[in-house]
C-alpha cells in the first residue's frame, strides 16, 4: 500500500448526487465496475425479511441496485467480512469494500495480523453517522429505517449505539478512498482519494481530483471535537461506576460466559479462544479446592480473567466499533468499557488503531525510550 | 440462435465403492441408458457420508441428492450401511420439518448386480426431480 | 410409593436447610445452585462449600444464566470429585447433562442431583434492573396453580417435560399448594434416601400429584402446538429459513451455550468449513453474489443434525441470539419429530444409547426406495 | 502344438471361491500360483446365484471383490479356458502337463467393450443362464463375467466352419481378436495340487416322475437361480412360460438323494432361500415345500427356517411324488405315512442333489488320487484331515471332495493351504 | 513446489471417442492456470498408452494426474503404477469414470460430453486436495497363541509350530485331549477317538517349538495383529507369564445343553436317564449296565434335546445318536434300541451309510413330539406323539438324551478379553459367515472348532488347518506386514473424546487414551471404511484420501 498523505494537504474530488448520495455511490461502483476497476463489491444489503442488513460480496452488477452503502446496522463487523474473503489468499478478483471508517481501521488491524490481504482490496469509507443497536432495530424494521434516514440528515445521534455516541473518528480517513458528505453542497459530495491505490481508482473511472477539502475537513474537526468532550466525560462516568476490581465484579455479574462479545469482536481472530481452550478447563478437586477457598465461587468462575484478558489481548487493536455490546445477552455496557479502556492503552503507545497500515501494533515492537512512566522511580 | 432444451437436472449419486458404485458400473457394461443427470462420487462405504456432504450438495444447488449402499447385511465393512440409513433418516427428517424438498433427496440400496436397479433408479428419481422442477436454491444469495 | 422428606419451612427455606444439613453433615462436599452473587441480586450458578454461603443461594431462582448441565460437564469432564457433590437443577438441565455424560463430557461420579417439577424460568434479559424480582410472587403464585407463568421463557411455555427422569431426589413444587409452608423432596433412588438419612425432619411415602402435573401439562401441550403451528407457518423451504435465519450475525452463541454443542472446536468454525478465494469465485459464478461471512444456512442445518436428535429443548439458544431468532422452537420442532423416530426422549436414562451409534438391522424401511 | 516350460510353485485347480480362496491366501505368501480353470471365467457356481443363504447376502457383491482381487495379483497366473492333463512327480516336484485353449481374444488387447457380440450371425442357448435366453459365438457368459474378455465358440463359430466370417473382428477396435491363436500344451514344474473343482447337480430328467423337461415350468434349481437374478436373463422377473404372473409354487427336496445315497446337506437350505426369492418378488405367493426329513444344520441356520415359516408356508413332509400337467396348472401328487393327497401349482422348483462334476474320476486318476462311491474325490482320513489325499502334495477342496455349504469349501481351500505351507516350513 | 496438473483423456477407441465430443471436454477444462496439459489418447490401458503416461509425466514435470477413461474398478491400480514408475506418488491422481458411467449410459453425445466435462472438472477440483500417502511396513513377531488343547488346538499348534515360529499352547483343564478324548470311537468311521489325540498330544509334547501351559489361563491379550501381547497365568497361583505373539487362535471348544433345564426328560429325577456324554463314558468304561447292574434290554435315544430352546440344529446329534446304537449292539447284541428323533439330520457324503448301515434289526426310528419321560415301575415310560399327532408310549430300561451343543460357559470372556463378539447363541462370531468363518472382525484372531459353532471331528479339523493356512500366509517370518494405506485419522488437538467413532467402528480399530481423554486410530488395522469420520461431530476424524476437503471440492465442481 503506498504512502499516505497528510489529510490537510490532499485535494478531493466533488460528485454530483442529484438523487441522494446512496444512488450516487452505487452509480459510482457500477461505472467502476463496468470499467472492470473492481470484479466484485463487498457492500451491505438488506435481507429478504428487510430486519437486517449483512455483506454480501457482488460480482453480478445487477444485484447493485439492492445493496445498501450506508445500513442502519452493523450485523457483522466489516473487517471480519474482509477476513473471510482474503484470509486464505488475495484471489484473482480486484475488490472494493465499502464501509465505516471502523470497521475498515479494523480491517487494517487485520491486514497487521495476517488475517486480511489487502493487494487486490480497495477500501471505501464513508462519513459516519454511527449504527442503531441492532436489537432497537429487529422491534420495528420500518420505523427504524425512518428514523436512520432523519438522523443521517440531521446528524443526530441519539438513536445509535453508546459508543457511537461517543465516536470521534467517524470520519477517519483509513481506508484508499473516503466519501464525505459533511460539508458538502447541496447534492454533492466528496470522494477523498487518500492513497495512490485510491488515487488511481478514482482517475480510472475518470473522476478529477481537484477540489480542496476544507468545507469537509472544518465540519469534521469541529464534530470530532464536540464527540471528544462528550467521549471523556463519558468515560470519567464510566470508569467511576465500572472502575475498582468490585465495580468490575456487578459490572460482569451478568456474564453467562457465552462469549459472544469475542466471538464477534473484529479484532479477535483466534480460531480457538484461549479462554475456550483446554488451558482453562480444570479437574472437580481444583474446582472445590478453589471454592474452599472463600466458602463458594460462582461457576464457571473465570469471568473477570476472560475479560480482562480479552482486554490484555486486543484493547490495543480496538476500534469502538460496540459490535460486543450488540451481541452481548446480558446487556452489559462491554463495548463502552472496552472503548474506554482502549483510549487509555492506545494512548499509552501512542498508537490509534487502524490510523495507518505500515504502524505496527505495539506489542510487536518497541522503542528504544519510552514508558518510563511505567518503570520504578528510583535507580 | 440456441433452442432452449428441458430442464435437466443435477443430481448427485454417493455409491459405495463394493455394491453401488460396481452396480453403476454393470448398468454400464450391460449399455442400458439412464438420463445425464445422475453425477456418481465414489466413497469405499455408504457410511463415509456424512449428512454435511448432503446438504452441501444441496445448498450448493445440486437438484437431487442419491445415496446408494450395499443392502442392509450385504456391507462389505460388515455394518456400514445401517449407520448410513440412520444418517439419512434424521437427514430426510430434519428436511420434511422445515418443509425443505425432503423429495429431493433419496436412500436406495443396489447391489454390484443390479445395474438394471441402478439405471431404473436414476431414471425415476430423475423424472421424480423433473416434476418438483429446478432447485431454487441454486441463486440464493443469503444462504 | 417412593420415600419423601418433609421439611416444614417453605420450599426455598427448606432445601436450602437440606443442603445446609448435607454440607454440614459432610455427606456432600459441595453445592450446586443458584446464588445471589452481589448487592444488585445477580444470580448465578455457583459452587458452594461452606454452609454460611448458602445463605445467598437461591436453588429455585426462575433464571437459568447457563445450563447446570453444561457446568457439571465442565466440573466432572477433566475428573470428578473425590467426594459427593450435590447439584440442584431444572429437569431440562438435568436432562442435557445426561445426554452429556453419554458423550464421556462429564461423570455422574459422586454427583447428586436434586432437580424438581419445574415451572420454567424467565428469559435472561428479563434480570437487569430487577425485573425478575418484581415476578416472582405472580411466578409461584403460578407455580402452585398449575399455571404457566406470564413472561417466562418461550420454551419454557411449551415444555411438556418439565418432570425430571433421573434425579435423585424431586422436589414437589408444580401444583403444590403448600409450598410456602412446606417442602416436599422426594428420594428417587438408594442415593438420595442415604444424603436424606440422618436429617432432622418427617420422612414419609409420597408420589408426586400426577393430576395437578397433568392440569400444567395440558396448558404446556396447547401452547407447544401454538408455538409450532406459528413457526411451521415460516418454515416454508429454504425461503422461509432465510427469512428466519437471514439477520443471524454468525456469533454461533446459540451453540455455544447449548448443553449438547460440545466439541472442542466446532466444525463449523474449523478449517474445513473456510472459503478459499476459489470457492468465492465459483459461488459468484453460480449466484452473481454471496453472503460474507457464508454459510449461515449450512451452520444452522449441521447444527441440527448434530444435535436435534438429543436437543432438550431448554431454550438458552435462544436467550443468549441477539437478534431474537426463534432458535429453540425450530430445534425443539425437528428435534421432537426425529427423536420421534428413533423413538429416543433424550436424558431420559443414560444407559440408553444415542442412536446415531447404534443400529437395528430392520427398520426405517419407509425411508429406502 | 509349440511347447512352453514355466517353473512355478503350487497349482490350482478350479477358479470357484474355494479356488480363488487358495489362490490369494498362497500368493499373499508370495507363493507363485497357477490357477487352471476350465471354463473362460473365474468365480465358479456361485456367481449363478443372485443372494445366498441364510442371511440373503448379494453373492456378486460378495465375490467381485476376490474375483477383480485375482486378476490384479502379480503372483497369480490365471489360466482360462485350460485343463490338466498330466501329472508326474510327487510332493515337491510335480511336473504338470496343461492344455490350454485358445481364447481367440486376446486378453492384454480386448478392453471388453463387447462391441464385437452385435455383430456376429450365431446366435446360440447360453449354457450359463441354463439355456433361458441367448448368446453369440463370441461371447461372455453374462455381464460382469470376469475377466471381461469374451471366447470365440469354435463349435458354432462361422469362420472355424468353413465360413469366410470376419464380422466380430471387424467390429473390435482394439486388435483383439486372433483368430490364428493356438491352443497351448503348458509344461509346469510345481511344489503341490489342490484340486478345487467344484459341483455340478444331479439331472432331474433321470427321474421321470418330477416331469422335468417335459412339462413347462418345472424348473431345476439352477434355472431358477438365473430366473430370479437380476443379471439374468428375465432381469429378475419371475414370469411363467406363457409369461402370467405365478399365483403358486412347489418347491420339491431331496430330487435324486435316493439314487445318489446321501444327503447333499444344502438343499433344504437353498430350498427355503428359493421360497424366500418367491416371496421377496410376489408376497402373495402360496407356496409348498415337500421335504422328507429337514436337515438345517448349524448356527445359524434354523433362525432362517423359522423367518421363513413366519411368511406363511406349506411345510409337507412325502414319501413319494409326482409331477403332472393338469390343465393350465400342474399337479403334485404325493404319499405321506400311507395317505395319497395332490395339489396344483403354478410352477414347480426342483431341488436336486450335489454330484462331482462329470470329468471328476478323469481328473481322480490324472492326479492319481482316488474317488469314493459317488465320484467325489476321497480324502485320506476324514478324522486325520479331509483335504489330504492318499497323494502327498495333493490336496482336495470344496465340493469336488464331497457336498458342503460356502462357508466349509472356504474352509478347506485355506485348509489345503495351511498344508502346504506348514509342510514346506522346515520342521 | 508449484502445482501442475496434467489431464489425460482416454478414447478407448470408439467407446468414449464416438460418444463423447472429447475436444470440446478438452476446450472446457484447460481454463484454470495450474491445468497444465489436457491431451487425448486411443487408450491409455495400452503399452504404449502406459508409456506414452510415464514420458509425458516427466516430460511435462506434472506434480499431479487427472485420467478420463473407464471405471476404476477397471484401471484405478494400472495408472497407480504409471504415478509409481513416473515418479509421482500413486494418491496424487484422480481418475474421472468417463465410460461405463457415462459414455455408455448415455445416448445424447451434447448431453454426455456436458457429463464428462462435470465429472472430469470434479477430478481435477479434487487432486487439487490430495496429498502423498505412504506405504508404511510394520515389523511383525510371527509367534502364535493357541487358546483350547483339544482336537482343535493340538492341530492348529503342531501344523503351526516351527523353528522360526513358536507357538504357545494354553489349555484351561489339567490334561490335552479335550472332548474327543472321551470318546471311545468316532463316526462316521468308528475308529477309537484315541488314535486320533494320543498322537497328537505325543507329537506336541515333544515338539520344541510348542510351550504347553495346562491349568492355565489367558489373563491379558492386549495389542493387535502382528503384535499381540499375553498373559498367561496359571490356576491357583499369582505369577504371569509373559510373551508377545503375532495372531491368536481360540479353540475353545463347545460344552453341551444341560437336560434338567427341560424336566419332562426326567434326567436328574429319574434313574437310568442318561446325557450323551455320561453314556460316552460309560461306554468307554466297558460296561453298558443299569444302576442295579443289570443290562440293558430296551434303550431309548432322545434325539434334539434342547434344541427348540437353543434355536438351532447341532448337526451332530443325529449322527453321534446313530453312534450309540452301534455301541449298544457291540456291547448287547440283542439289546432293542428305540430312536426318538424329528428329523434325521445326517448331511455330507458319508453320514447316510453310515444311518443305512446302523439301521436295521431291533433298532427301531420313530419319528416324534411331545415326549415325556416318566417312571413306571422299576423302569422307565417315553410317553410322544407320533407322526399323526397321536399320543402313544413305549417302556424301556435305559434312556439316553442327545443335548444340543452349546458354547463354554466362559465363551464370553474369552469373548470380550479377545474383543471379539458373539452372535445370538453365544458362539464366537466370524468376521464373515462365508468368505471368512474363521476370522474375526478383529484381526489376528481366529476363531477354529465348535467354539464358532456346532461341527463334527472332520470340519474341526478343517477350521484348524484353515487357521494355520491364515495365518501362515499373512505372519511370513522376516517379512513386514503393508498395512491399508487409505485409513482413518484423528486429529488429537480437535477430538473431544466423545467415542462415537469408537461405537460405529466394526473393526476394534480405535481406542481411548486416558490420559489425553481422546480417541486414538490404529492405522494398522483400520479398514478404511470411514464410517468414524462421518460419526465425528467435531471434525476431528479424517479418512485418507476421502477427506472432507477432497470430497466436498469433488461436491461443489459436480453441482
Amino acid at each position: 500500500m503506498s504512502k499516505s498523505k497528510e489529510t490537510s494537504t490532499i485535494k478531493t474530488a466533488v460528485l454530483p448526487a442529484k438523487s441522494g448520495t446512496k444512488k450516487a455511490i452505487l452509480d459510482f461502483l457500477k461505472n467502476a465496475m463496468d470499467k472492470k476497476n473492481f470484479d466484485a463489491v463487498i457492500i451491505p444489503m438488506r435481507v429478504p425479511a428487510g430486519d437486517s442488513f449483512v455483506y454480501v460480496l457482488i460480482k453480478d452488477v445487477s444485484l447493485l441496485k439492492d445493496a445498501f452503502p450506508l445500513s442502519p446496522v452493523m450485523s457483522v463487523q466489516g473487517a471480519r467480512v474482509v477476513s473471510s474473503v482474503t484470509r486464505l489468499g488475495k484471489g484473482d478478483m480486484k475488490i472494493a469494500a465499502v464501509m465505516r471508517p471502523c470497521e475498515i481501521r479494523a480491517t487494517i488491524e487485520l491486514a497487521k495480523f495476517g488475517q486480511v490481504d489487502l493487494e487486490n482490496v480497495t477500501l471505501i469509507s464513508m462519513d459516519c453517522p454511527g449504527v442503531m443497536p441492532i436489537s432497537d432495530f429487529l422491534s420495528d424494521p420500518e420505523k427504524g429505517m425512518k428514523l436512520f434516514d432523519d438522523a443521517v440528515t440531521s446528524w443526530d445521534d441519539s438513536i445509535m449505539r453508546p459508543v457511537c455516541k461517543i465516536c470521534d473518528k467517524s470520519s477517519m480517513i483509513a481506508g484508499d478512498i473516503h466519501i464525505g458528505t459533511l460539508g458538502a453542497k447541496k447534492d454533492t459530495f466528496f470522494m477523498i482519494p487518500k492513497t495512490q491505490k485510491g488515487n488511481d481508482t478514482l482517475e480510472k473511472s475518470d473522476i478529477k481530483i481537484d477540489a480542496d477539502l476544507d468545507e469537509w475537513h472544518n465540519k469534521v474537526t469541529t464534530l470530532s471535537e464536540e464527540k471528544k468532550k462528550k467521549r471523556n466525560s463519558a468515560n470519567k462516568d464510566l470508569k467511576v461506576k465500572t472502575g475498582g476490581i468490585d465495580n468490575l465484579i456487578d459490572t460482569f455479574s451478568q456474564c453467562i460466559n457465552c462469549h459472544n462479545c469475542m466471538k464477534v469482536c473484529p479484532i479477535c481472530f483466534c480460531r480457538l479462544c484461549y479462554f475456550d481452550s483446554e488451558n482453562v478447563k480444570h479437574s472437580a478437586e481444583n474446582y472445590l479446592q478453589i471454592a474452599e477457598n472463600k466458602g463458594s465461587i460462582r461457576f464457571l468462575p473465570d469471568t473477570i480473567l476472560f475479560q480482562t484478558g480479552r482486554m490484555m489481548h486486543m484493547s490495543v487493536s480496538c476500534v469502538s466499533c460496540g459490535s460486543c455490546e450488540d451481541a452481548c445477552p446480558a446487556s452489559i455496557p462491554v463495548g463502552q468499557i472496552f472503548s474506554m479502556i482502549a483510549d487509555e492503552t492506545q494512548k499509552a503507545f501512542d498508537y490509534v488503531s487502524g490510523r495507518d497500515i505500515n504502524e505496527p501494533t505495539p506489542l510487536v515492537a518497541y522503542k528504544k525510550d519510552e514508558l518510563h512512566e511505567m518503570e520504578d522511580a528510583h535507580d | 440462435m440456441v433452442e432452449d432444451k428441458e430442464f435437466m437436472p443435477k443430481i448427485l449419486a454417493f455409491l459405495c465403492n463394493w455394491c453401488s458404485y460396481a452396480g453403476a458400473d454393470l448398468a454400464g457394461t450391460s449399455r442400458l441408458k439412464y438420463p445425464p443427470s445422475i453425477l456418481p462420487i465414489r466413497v469405499m462405504c455408504s457410511s463415509r457420508i456424512d449428512p454435511l456432504f448432503i446438504i452441501k450438495a444441496y445448498l450448493g444447488g445440486a437438484d437431487g441428492v442419491l445415496v446408494a449402499g450395499c443392502h442392509p447385511g450385504d456391507c462389505h465393512y460388515e455394518k456400514g450401511n445401517y449407520y448410513t440409513r440412520r444418517r439419512f433418516a434424521l437427514l430426510k427428517k430434519i428436511f420434511e420439518e422445515l418443509n425443505m424438498e425432503p423429495d429431493r433427496l433419496m436412500l436406495s440400496w443396489i447391489s454390484a448386480s443390479e445395474g438394471h436397479k441402478y439405471a431404473r433408479v436414476a431414471t425415476e428419481f430423475t423424472e421424480k426431480i423433473k416434476k418438483s422442477g429446478e432447485s431454487s436454491v441454486k441463486n440464493k444469495i443469503f444462504l | 410409593m417412593t420415600k419423601a422428606l418433609k421439611i416444614n419451612k417453605n420450599a426455598e427455606q427448606g432445601i436450602k436447610e437440606f443442603l445446609r444439613f448435607l454440607l454440614e453433615s459432610g455427606k456432600v462436599k459441595g453445592v450446586f445452585s443458584l446464588k445471589k452473587i452481589n448487592k444488585e441480586g445477580a444470580v448465578a450458578y455457583s459452587l458452594i462449600t461452606d454452609p454460611k454461603d448458602l445463605e445467598d443461594s437461591v436453588p429455585f431462582y426462575p433464571v437459568m444464566p447457563v445450563t447446570a448441565g453444561s457446568l457439571l460437564s465442565r466440573f466432572t469432564l477433566k475428573g470428578s470429585p473425590d467426594k459427593p457433590v450435590v447439584a440442584v437443577m431444572r429437569p431440562c438441565e438435568l436432562r442435557g447433562f445426561v445426554e452429556l455424560v453419554k458423550r464421556e463430557q462429564g461423570s455422574f461420579e459422586n454427583v447428586f442431583t436434586i432437580s424438581m417439577t419445574c415451572g420454567g424460568v424467565y428469559p435472561l434479559d428479563m434480570a437487569v434492573d430487577k425485573k425478575i424480582e418484581k415476578n416472582l410472587p405472580k411466578y409461584w403464585d403460578a407455580v402452585k396453580k398449575s399455571e404457566i407463568p406470564a413472561d417466562v421463557r418461550t420454551a419454557c411455555k411449551g415444555c411438556t417435560e418439565f418432570k425430571p427422569y433421573t434425579a435423585d431426589m424431586t422436589v414437589d413444587l408444580v401444583g403444590n399448594k403448600d409450598i410456602d409452608k412446606q417442602c416436599i423432596i422426594l428420594l428417587n433412588t438408594k442415593n438420595g434416601e442415604s444424603l436424606a438419612d440422618g436429617m432432622d425432619a418427617e420422612f414419609l411415602e409420597k408420589k408426586l400429584d400426577t393430576k395437578k402435573l397433568d392440569v400444567l401439562l395440558d396448558k404446556r401441550a396447547v401452547e407447544k402446538k401454538k408455538l409450532f403451528d406459528e413457526i411451521d407457518k415460516k418454515m416454508n423451504g429454504m425461503d422461509g429459513l432465510i427469512d428466519i435465519f437471514g439477520r443471524c450475525i454468525g456469533c454461533h452463541g446459540c451453540m455455544r451455550v447449548c448443553p449438547i454443542c460440545y466439541c472442542k472446536l466446532c466444525e463449523f468454525e474449523s478449517p474445513d468449513s473456510e472459503y478459499k478465494p476459489s470457492n468465492y469465485n465459483s459461488e459468484l459464478k453460480k449466484r452473481g453474489g454471496v453472503r460474507v461471512p457464508p454459510g449461515t444456512m449450512y451452520f444452522q442445518l449441521g447444527r441440527l443434525t448434530h444435535i436435534s436428535i438429543s436437543c432438550v429443548g431448554c431454550g438458552a439458544c435462544d436467550d443468549v441470539c441477539p437478534v431474537d431468532i426463534p432458535v429453540s422452537t425450530i430445534f425443539k420442532k425437528v428435534g421432537e419429530s426425529v427423536q420421534k423416530i428413533f423413538n429416543y426422549i433424550p436424558g431420559k436414562d443414560v444407559k440408553e444409547s444415542i442412536p446415531l451409534v447404534t443400529f437395528e438391522k430392520e427398520e426405517f424401511i419407509e425411508f429406502e426406495e | 502344438m509349440e511347447e512352453k516350460e514355466i517353473h512355478s510353485d503350487v497349482l490350482v485347480i478350479g477358479a470357484g471361491l474355494a479356488g480363488i480362496e487358495a489362490s490369494l491366501l498362497l500368493s499373499s505368501s508370495d507363493r507363485k500360483v497357477h490357477l487352471v480353470e476350465k471354463t473362460s471365467y473365474t468365480g465358479g457356481t456361485v456367481i449363478k446365484f443372485e443372494e445366498v443363504f441364510s442371511n440373503m447376502e448379494c453373492s456378486t457383491c460378495m465375490v467381485s471383490p476376490r474375483q477383480q482381487e485375482l486378476l490384479q495379483d502379480k503372483n497369480i497366473n490365471l489360466l482360462t479356458l485350460s485343463e490338466v492333463e498330466e501329472v508326474k512327480g510327487s510332493l515337491g516336484n510335480f511336473t504338470v502337463k496343461i492344455n490350454k485353449k485358445a481364447r481367440y481374444v486376446d486378453l492384454q488387447n480386448c478392453i471388453g467393450c463387447n462391441a464385437c457380440f452385435e455383430p456376429c450371425p450365431v446366435s446360440l442357448k447360453n449354457e450359463f443362464e441354463e439355456g433361458l435366453s441367448e448368446r453369440k459365438a463370441i461371447y461372455t457368459p453374462c455381464a460382469g463375467a470376469l475377466p471381461n474378455v469374451p471366447m470365440i465358440d469354435t463349435e458354432h463359430c462361422l469362420r472355424f466352419n468353413g465360413k469366410e466370417c470376419t464380422a466380430c473382428q471387424e467390429a473390435c477396435m482394439f486388435e483383439a481378436i486372433d483368430f490364428n491363436q493356438k491352443d497351448e500344451q503348458l509344461k509346469l514344474n510345481v511344489e503341490a495340487i489342490i484340486a478345487a473343482t467344484g459341483f455340478t447337480l444331479f439331472d432331474s430328467k433321470q427321474i421321470p416322475k418330477y416331469g422335468y423337461g417335459k412339462i413347462d415350468d418345472v424348473y431345476s434349481a439352477f434355472e431358477f437361480e438365473r430366473l430370479y437374478a437380476s443379471n439374468g436373463p428375465t432381469e429378475g422377473k419371475l414370469r411363467l412360460k406363457n409369461g402370467k404372473t405365478p399365483k403358486s409354487a412347489a418347491i420339491i427336496h431331496c430330487v435324486g438323494r435316493d439314487q445318489k445315497g446321501y444327503c447333499s446337506s444344502v438343499c433344504c437350505l437353498y430350498s427355503l432361500k428359493f421360497n424366500h426369492y418367491l416371496k421377496s418378488k410376489i408376497p402373495e405367493m402360496e407356496i409348498d415345500e415337500f421335504y422328507t426329513d429337514l436337515c438345517i444344520p448349524g448356527k445359524s441356520h434354523q433362525k432362517f427356517y423359522e423367518k421363513m415359516k413366519e411368511t406363511g408356508t406349506n411345510l409337507i413332509r412325502f414319501q413319494d411324488i409326482n409331477v403332472d400337467k393338469q390343465g393350465e396348472g400342474i399337479t403334485v401328487t404325493y404319499t405321506n405315512g400311507g395317505k395319497k393327497s395332490s395339489r396344483t401349482v403354478d410352477m414347480v422348483i426342483l431341488s436336486p442333489a450335489i454330484e462331482p462334476r462329470a470329468d471328476s474320476s478323469k481328473l481322480a486318476k490324472i492326479l492319481g488320487i482316488s474317488h469314493d462311491d459317488y465320484g467325489f474325490f476321497k480324502e485320506e482320513d476324514p478324522d486325520v484331515s479331509s483335504v489330504t489325499t492318499s497323494k502327498p502334495g495333493v490336496f482336495i477342496a470344496g465340493c469336488a471332495q464331497g457336498p458342503k455349504n460356502i462357508q466349509d469349501s472356504v474352509s478347506q481351500a485355506s485348509a489345503a493351504v495351511g498344508k502346504i505351507l506348514s509342510q514346506s516350513g522346515d520342521k | 513446489m508449484e502445482r501442475k496438473i496434467g489431464v489425460y483423456i482416454c478414447e478407448c477407441g470408439p467407446n468414449i471417442s464416438e460418444k463423447i465430443d472429447i475436444d470440446k471436454v478438452i476446450d472446457a477444462v484447460s481454463l484454470p492456470e495450474d491445468v497444465a496439459v489436457v491431451k487425448r489418447y486411443k487408450l491409455l490401458c495400452s503399452v504404449d498408452g502406459k508409456k506414452f503416461l510415464e514420458d509425458e509425466i516427466k516430460k511435462q514435470g506434472l506434480t499431479h494426474l487427472v485420467i478420463a477413461a473407464c471405471s476404476p474398478k477397471q484401471h484405478e491400480k494400472t495408472f497407480m503404477e504409471v504415478c509409481e514408475n513416473a515418479g509421482i506418488n500413486p494418491y496424487l491422481y484422480q481418475l474421472a469414470n468417463i465410460r461405463e458411467q457415462c459414455a455408455w449410459v448415455t445416448d445424447d453425445k451434447d448431453e454426455a460430453t456436458k457429463k464428462a466435462i462435470r465429472l472430469v472438472k470434479a477430478a481435477i477440483r479434487r487432486v487439487r486436495y490430495h496429498f502423498p500417502l505412504e506405504k508404511k511396513e510394520i515389523a511383525c513377531n510371527p509367534d502364535v497363541l493357541v487358546i483350547g488343547g483339544g482336537v482343535a488346538g493340538l492341530e492348529a499348534s503342531l501344523q503351526l509350530a516351527s523353528s522360526d515360529r513358536r507357538v504357545y499352547l494354553v489349555e484351561k483343564t489339567s490334561s490335552l485331549g479335550g472332548m474327543v478324548d472321551n470318546f471311545e470311537k468316532t463316526f462316521p468311521n468308528m475308529q477309537p477317538g484315541s488314535n486320533l489325540i494320543k498322537q497328537k498330544i505325543l507329537d506336541v509334547n515333544k515338539n520344541e517349538n510348542i510351550k504347553v501351559f495346562t491349568d492355565s489361563i489367558v489373563e491379558e491379550l492386549l495389542g493387535f495383529f502382528g503384535s499381540f501381547e499375553v498373559k498367561v497365568k496359571a490356576k491357583e497361583q499369582d505369577a504371569f507369564v509373559e510373551f508377545d505373539v503375532g495372531a491368536v487362535v481360540l479353540a475353545t471348544g463347545s460344552s453341551f445343553f444341560d437336560p434338567k433345564q427341560t424336566p419332562q426328560y426326567g434326567y436328574g429325577t429319574l434313574d437310568n436317564v442318561f446325557t450323551a456324554i455320561e453314556f460316552e463314558k460309560m461306554n468307554k468304561s466297558g460296561k453298558i449296565s443299569l444302576k442295579n447292574g443289570k443290562t440293558p434290554k430296551n434303550v431309548a435315544i432322545v434325539h434334539c434335546v434342547g434344541r427348540n430352546e437353543k434355536g438351532y440344529c447341532s448337526q451332530i446329534c443325529c449322527m453321534y445318536s446313530l453312534k450309540f446304537a452301534r455301541y449298544l449292539k457291540e456291547k448287547i447284541p440283542d439289546v432293542n434300541v428305540f430312536h426318538f428323533y424329528s428329523d434325521m439330520c445326517i448331511p455330507g457324503k458319508s453320514q447316510q451309510k453310515f444311518y443305512d448301515q446302523t439301521k436295521g434289526k431291533h433298532i427301531n426310528f420313530i419319528r416324534s413330539s411331545n415326549i415325556e419321560v416318566t417312571k413306571k415301575g422299576d423302569n422307565v415310560q417315553i410317553n410322544y406323539s407320533d407322526e399323526d399327532g397321536k399320543a402313544n408310549n413305549l417302556p424301556a430300561n435305559m434312556v439316553i438324551l442327545s443335548p444340543a451343543i452349546t458354547p463354554t460357559s466362559d465363551s464370553s470372556q474369552l469373548a470380550e478379553l479377545a474383543g471379539i463378539s458373539q452372535d445370538d447363541s453365544g458362539f464366537f462370531a466370524e468376521e464373515h459367515e462365508k468368505l471368512n468363518p474363521i476370522s474375526t472382525s478383529t484381526e489376528g484372531i481366529y476363531i477354529v472348532g465348535s467354539a464358532q459353532g456346532p461341527k463334527d471331528i472332520p470340519d474341526t479339523l478343517i477350521q484348524a488347518e484353515a487357521a494355520t493356512g491364515k495365518i501362515l500366509s499373512s505372519l511370513v517370518p522376516g517379512r513386514k506386514i503393508e498395512p491399508e494405506v487409505k485409513v482413518s485419522h484423528i486429529s488429537e488437538s480437535f477430538c473431544i473424546g466423545c467415542k462415537n467413532c469408537m461405537s460405529v467402528c466394526s473393526y476394534g480399530t480405535i481406542t481411548f487414551d486416558e490420559e489425553k481423554k481422546v480417541c486414538v486410530v490404529n492405522e494398522v488395522i483400520c479398514r478404511g471404511c470411514g464410517n468414524c469420520v462421518a460419526a465425528c461431530p467435531s471434525g476431528a476424524a479424517t479418512l485418507k484420501h476421502f477427506t472432507f476437503k477432497q470430497l466436498y471440492q469433488e461436491i461443489l465442481e459436480a453441482v
